[in-house]
């Protein structure tokens, strides 16, 4: 699964994409594989409330299901317009 | 209805008298343009970053909605990303009616979801640092007028 | 503040950009253009008739409102009177703030003012006949929404 | 005093401007009037509810005062915009 990052988060992750390899069934349980891998991602991930995700390229909750999905994406509340 | 995502700047004058020529059976033109604001300590640079693969799409999807939502003859989005300097336009919509009412609001819902659900993000930076424009919470509240009842 | 009552067809594109342009301190412009619309019967001409001595003093009036209701950087109004072709500008406004919802309020209620508080009267001619273009009772309510309360 | 004509009522009426000559206190007092002039203003007076005033280039009411008054103008409901 592709999972991408944008603005800060991409800043603290250190990367804007990558592939990881994960059994998680929501979006909810991914983010709890990735805190444990390394203290960037526990940095980025320490306040769920200040991210926003998208799965496969439409909003979604962090409760949403990543069945089926290929692509999840981590970022701030946006700031367009 | 045209939606474009583009780092070139774009030409506001040009843009608006192209929408609202011979538009013989619409009235009213309603255009918004977004302006890279100068800051305190002041503003050398603003970076937008955006999601490229969701963009074009989540943009269209508002513009679609609303289209469906007011009786409008045309609907016009432009944003751009990518290194802008202080006055510089950073997007503009323009929308199209037999009467007013249907323009401005439809102009006003455009912005509002343009602001809060576009993935757009914008970093400043000045002569004292750089950092992530963060979200208005008024952003995000503005949003609940256009919540549908059904 | 800028207030032009003229004959002479305006170039909304040339408006807009010099209206937008170097306004490092205002995040936000909207812009409203009115467009003659075709009608049943297909529209030969509209004729604009206008009270000069009090058409120029009433606008400036109105746009000096929405400057003291809301924070703005400036506004700009162009109203056309004489004979004019469906298709043509009619009129504009544009207005220039911070955020954008000082912006939005402001050329609305321009709008609502100048449907039904500036001195101008549209008479259509058709293939079938000419008359004078009625008030609509929603332009007249639409100015309820901005009664002071004080 | 200057009395001056839009629209419509400027059509009824048959001229754009009249000086008239009157000691009305009020809008209302020039209307009575003008209405017993001749039938041409009765046409145009005949419903207050369809008309508008202005007073030295001022909108007013029909009971406005005219002391002092320069300029009178009758027309319909202004369609600006």
């Amino acid at each position: 699964m592709d999972v991408l990052y944008f603005a800060w988060v991409r800043e603290r992750i250190g990367v804007p994409k990558e592939t990881v390899t994960t059994t998680a069934s929501t979006v909810a349980d991914l983010v709890a594989e990735l805190r444990t891998k390394e203290d960037r991602y526990e940095a980025a991930f320490a306040d769920l409330s200040a991210l926003r995700v998208a799965v496969d390229q439409e909003l979604a909750d962090f409760d949403a299901s990543l069945d089926g999905a290929r692509e999840v994406a981590f970022f701030p509340p946006m700031t367009g317009g | 209805m045209r939606v474009s995502v583009q780092k070139a700047r774009f030409d506001l004058g040009h843009e608006a008298q192209a929408f609202a020529a011979d538009r013989t059976d619409m009235g009213a033109i309603v255009t918004f343009t977004g302006i890279v604001r100068d800051v305190a300590g002041g503003l050398a640079e603003m970076e937008i970053e955006h999601y490229p693969a969701m963009t074009q799409k989540a943009i269209e999807e508002i513009a679609q909605e609303a289209k469906d939502r007011w009786s409008l003859g045309d609907v016009l989005v432009i944003h751009r990303y990518g290194m802008l300097q202080a006055g510089e336009m950073i997007m503009m919509v323009a929308t199209a009616s037999r009467h007013r009412k249907d323009a401005f609001e439809a102009a006003e819902f455009l912005m509002d979801y343009l602001k809060s659900r576009a993935p757009f993000w914008k970093k400043e930076t000045t002569e004292t640092g750089s950092g992530w424009v963060a979200a208005r919470d008024e952003d995000e509240s503005a949003l609940d007028r256009w919540a549908k009842s059904d």
